[in-house]
């Protein structure tokens, strides 16, 4: 039983922590931790600098311009990356569609589009999603017919995030209607400037534009950008839903949040004291804490156990669980500890001209709005609950 | 025992339901709370006209209501209709000009608007906090300080406001025109603003307004619980719909048990509210009207974010939408909590009284 | 909107109020607020204090030796009933069968059975439960064949509640195996003398004798001791189901038991004061304080619909959920309250000569396990959920 | 960083386990936990013959092991088996002996039992309210006042008591023979007792004993923490069995999607308890013991009343009776919150700390 890194791991801890010091730009960290919305210039300029520094695909085998971290060194990067307030990686071609390609894709298309996501040409999104198939990804309806050496898609994708800023959008689509739903999907690459697609905004919750709709209408994508077999595309669609898991708690989302909280709680005043020092706060504060730890703890065995090879099962459902509903608590007592200072719509002028919310918690409570998302995306929680279920009944 | 409302009420209620659904679609409601200036001031003189400010007070101060339920009613149709008319400084400046004995024509015909301003940014939901000041220095009463997200505070012609003038705490009249007000709007909609004084002239109404202040903020608190009532109800029966008509994995989801019992909490949660609503609203001006104010605003509070989470949850990603009613629901369910104390602000109310009674 | 009572309910709690303070013993009133069990002869003798009065079956007609009493008497019986520390009304005779009679039973039946109940002389107890089938009735197994004048009654019934002190049962058993299950069950009624009858104790949780389990072999019951028709005991059991639902939040319970807490948690001391100057117990009891007076209010509004006429549909199911989730918090406070002085398993011994927990707590902790009963039984509160979930989703 | 236990102390907890799985069979359990003198003194030398308590202290008081680990392992074993022996007292005397300089052979060997008596009625979790005197009248140290509900009391050859010695905390040691000693089994069984002391003998171990007395809590919290885990073990396995072949209206029970669910959520939680212990573990004898102990007691103490109401509502009726192990489970998942510091007392520790650190 040891709790603690190898010496190699510390080492590199402090590498990462080194690193994010002196190249994480204050002007991106700032606006990360006041959870304010980044621009595309904000994500392609992280990006670069870590590409810069080799580690922008550091899970990638090394043949492919990674580092082949593990999943333990993986975890201490994402974590230091979150403490110190680093912008997430964008994840649609770094996490989903570069592994997708380094395992099914023909070596000329990982020669073509992997370089590519590596120096920023490319910006993937994912067209996964679609109206009425929400978790039930199964039944989705975006056909895609074949006419000589293009198939010809038509349909509608959903919660795509960043699409505005993206140049490609891998999509999962129907080539095959009859037979159960699962059969007669297929993994497509679409170029977004191919005539017939149309992106729209869709506005979220607290005012926010990060996922948008996509509509085909007689879109024709070349054979060649098919990935994997015709019609097996679900095998693809369950190799990414098992992949990207590691980070799959948040839990440095949390770390980073709570601390937040903290200092927040320690200059709001209440009744004449700080916030901290009303005990139904402090016990709020207190048993979020607790769980924290306790989270981190049951990470950290997770992630052990698949450093040693093991293939987890149901586990990382509790990971997500659990994960999201610490990090929602902890927005939501984020949002609490303003009491009326988290009322104002957020915006720059009113933040920058007339401060009301201490700095940096002017956006607060767009965030805990914002993110009621992570409890939903991904895989619901209630998908989750009945894919543990499954698990916990065959035993 | 009784529990049904008056003919009156019903008739209140009725009369907004009416003005509310035909005159504030859904549309409108979303275009005007969001674009300043955050409502709509010819909605607002439409409510006005429909008399509905006549019930805010009691026949010997002009009006022919005044009572816990006349607010509730009115309220539980603002909160239904998600309406950002800011009628809450209405409901506390009819309470404190009326316990100051000042003149109500113009706040009940609708052609003033009123807004309270009590709390600060370091004191948000308690009076003894206030650290704005009054002075007199001969030609006049001169108020400075800062008074933090006033409800409707940018659209008032008056606003009311609590100030410390030497050892106790006073109440102000403030023109409009004579302050420094910077509005905006809340996050769920509606207009708020900071109001700045730097010397601002005013005018004393109340002396010693520690008990007007306390009684105010507690009749707002009643609107804001029976506001809450009726938006919740609003979103469970658009969750309940959904429920019934969306389909995943081949049937409707309101078909999964789990989440069928998750509705049913809900159900009973909602009403557990009406009853503390209803047990608040019968208390006010007589002994109880603390306590029962509290423990309506505490309890409120946590079923209001309860229902907001969940519809969501349980809707999934569409009512994380802006274009989706729910999604705004769902933030008025929230943010009325940080409304005139939360629910651990009113929870330590009951606390001390339970400690000291 | 009028919450309170009117004039003549007024006067009406005024006179149970005093009966009560006149005529409740002591003795009794200490046993059942101190949550000890009573004795055979504690409970006869209440019955026999109220039947004197005329207030044993409030609820029944005065043609049957009743007062008539509506919906809202009834209420304000109970209520004070509980305030006071009276022990329950023994209900099996007097709110199960007592009704049943009345509504399905010959006048040979009425005039035979109703009598023996208000005089004591039967102790009805209830063969309804059977292992196997507990909150799905329809799949008894108990089985009644028909041989002459008689029915032969073999099975066993279980969860039957003071069986130990009654002398005759009534119970569902299965006069017809094929067809629906619901449809081939019959009601009878079966003296406990009858050979071939065994009863044997059940212990609870905490170490109690409530309960029991019966056991038939070829049991001989008279076919003139069924009441309805054959194979038509179904609309009696649901007759009873919808029938005792007045008290089914039981908000007097839960008054008394919270006004115990708060004098508890001014006596016991935590920390050089006494408990409810603690933050967190006080707003543990605050916040179930606030619940219990909706709650209130709650049962009061469905009281008021029934006191009209309205046939309540569901709505009962929301006053048993929530007014039992109530109840329990209120047990937990209690046994929270004690500490270490809730450990003791329970003895008079030990409460008399060595008191550990203040004075009528000695039995908190044993009262809270107990009372884990009352959200399973009477159909748990998941039945109840799914109740409500139907008449929900069919709006 | 490594999850698994050293080969030592799986053996260490497998020994345990087969011997409480052959020595102590459910029946013989639940005789022994309810019938005096409340546990099995013959079990208890079975146990000491196995060195079992040479685990609970290191090489430099005679033992091999006391780490926190090695507390963790053997307390979950006594959990999954809900085994009554009084291992607590020993636990705790071990590290106060150790601090004393005191020799532990007695105790080591599993000759004598030791309770430790620490918290009073008025003063349960505090050492601070201590209210037990002790004074050297010249012959020898005598003590005055009572100790509640010591656990293993009525069963100890010692009892290692404190007491106030004029203005500080000390430690005595008072041995069975001296004392009036009042033994009863608790509600959940096992042994405990009443300890009225009026002039009894002691001994004095450690003149200024609160350091040493806020330690052997701490160690004793963190055995209750393992045990509680290892009882949610065995609860939660009892329960999926159930849901497994129980049917109604036709199907297993746990083919409901509600139930599911709720399952789901005990075993997110019980893995949630389990990471939380063996946190404190790790931070035993280290700067972050306090806080890590606390957070686990706390923590565990909500979970554990949730896995047991849970457990029993999930079963249904079954579990209310005493003749299915899942009711003694519970209760013991319940009660042992009122042992060393509720849920409460823990966060209150965790709330001093976030306001003063």
């Amino acid at each position: 039983m040891d709790l603690t890194y190898s010496p190699a791991e510390r080492a590199f801890q402090t590498d990462v922590r080194d690193f994010l010091a002196e190249n994480l730009p204050p002007a991106l960290s700032q606006k990360v931790n006041a959870r304010r919305e980044l621009t595309k210039d904000d994500m392609e300029r992280w990006h670069a600098i870590l590409n810069a520094r080799g580690w922008l695909a550091g899970p990638w085998p090394k043949a492919f311009g990674g580092q082949g971290w593990g999943p333990i060194e993986q975890h201490i990067f994402e974590e230091e990356c979150c403490l110190a307030g680093a912008p997430r990686i964008v994840p649609f071609g770094l996490k989903m569609l570069g592994p997708v390609l380094m395992k099914f894709g023909t070596p000329e298309q990982q020669a073509t589009y992997l370089p590519r996501i590596l120096d920023g040409t490319d910006w993937w999104c994912q067209g996964y999603s679609e109206p009425g198939a929400g978790s039930d990804l199964a039944s989705l309806k975006t056909r895609a017919e074949r006419d000589g050496d293009d198939y010809v898609i038509n349909g509608q994708k959903t919660w795509t995030t960043l699409g505005q800023h993206a140049n490609r959008i891998f999509c999962l689509v129907r080539t095959k209607a009859d037979g159960k739903p699962q059969e007669g999907i297929s993994f497509v690459l679409v170029d977004l400037d191919t005539p017939g697609i149309e992106m729209r905004p869709i506005r979220l919750i607290e005012g926010g534009h990060e996922v948008n709709e996509v509509f085909f209408t007689d879109v024709r994508v070349p054979v060649t950008n098919r990935v994997g077999a015709e019609n097996e595309g679900w095998t693809i669609a369950k190799f990414l839903l098992g992949h990207e898991r590691t980070n799959i708690a948040g839990v440095g989302f949390s770390v980073q949040a709570l601390e937040q909280v903290k200092q927040l709680a320690g200059k709001v005043m209440r009744g004449g004291q700080p916030l901290i020092q009303n005990t139904l706060f402090a016990a709020r504060l207190a048993r979020i804490e607790a769980e924290l730890e306790a989270m981190k703890i049951t990470n950290l065995r997770m992630l052990a156990r698949a450093a040693q090879g093991d293939r987890l099962g149901a586990e990382p459902s509790m990971l997500k669980i659990k994960g999201t509903e610490i990090r929602q608590a902890i927005n939501d007592l984020a949002r609490r500890a303003l009491g009326p200072a988290a009322a104002p719509f957020p915006s720059e002028d009113l933040d920058g001209n007339l401060p009301i919310a201490p700095e940096g918690h002017a956006y607060d409570a767009a965030s805990y709005f914002n993110n009621r998302k992570i409890s939903i995306y991904g895989g619901s929680n209630e998908i989750q609950r009945n894919i543990l279920a499954k698990g916990m009944m065959q035993r | 025992m009784n529990f049904e409302m008056s003919d009156d009420r019903r008739m209140l209620a009725e009369t907004m339901r009416r003005y509310l659904s035909e005159q504030y679609g859904w549309e409108h409601r979303l275009r005007v709370a969001y674009t300043a200036p955050y409502h709509d001031p010819q909605k607002w003189t439409g409510i006005a006209g429909l008399g509905i400010f006549y019930a805010l007070v009691g026949e010997d101060h002009g009006g022919m209501g005044g009572a816990g339920f006349d607010i509730a009613v009115i309220f539980e149709e603002i909160g239904r209709a998600l309406c950002p008319e800011p009628l809450l400084g209405a409901v506390m400046a009819a309470r404190l000009l009326s316990a100051a004995g000042a003149p109500l024509t113009d706040l009940l015909s609708g052609d003033q608007r009123y807004a309270v301003a009590i709390g600060e940014l370091d004191a948000p939901y308690d009076p003894d906090g206030i650290t704005c000041t009054a002075a007199d220095g001969g030609d006049g009463w001169r108020l400075t300080g800062r008074k933090s997200v006033v409800y409707g505070g940018g659209v008032a012609d008056h606003v009311l406001v609590a100030a410390r003038a030497e050892e106790r705490l006073a109440l102000f009249d403030v023109a409009a025109a004579d302050a420094d007000l910077r509005p905006y709007p809340m996050i769920d909609g509606g207009p708020a603003a900071e109001l700045l004084l730097d010397g601002a002239k005013a005018t004393l109404l109340i002396a010693d307004a520690t008990s007007a202040l306390t009684d105010a903020l507690d009749w707002g608190a009643l609107a804001l619980t029976a506001e809450a009532l009726g938006a919740m109800e609003t979103t469970y029966a658009m969750l309940l719909d959904y429920m019934g008509t969306r389909k995943q994995f081949g049937q409707p989801i309101g078909a999964f048990q789990t989440l069928q019992h998750r509705a049913v909490d809900l159900t009973i949660e909602i009403e557990q509210a009406r009853s503390i609503v209803i047990l608040a609203a019968s208390a006010m001006a007589g002994p109880d009207q603390a306590k029962r104010v509290a423990q309506a605003k505490h309890l409120v509070g946590r079923i209001a974010r309860t229902v907001a989470e969940e519809a969501i949850q349980m809707h999934g990603g569409i009512a994380m939408t802006w274009e989706y009613p729910v999604s705004h629901y769902a933030k008025r369910l929230v943010m009325i909590d940080h409304q005139l104390g939360d629910t651990d602000h009113h929870l330590e109310r009951l606390i001390v009284q339970l400690q000291t009674g």
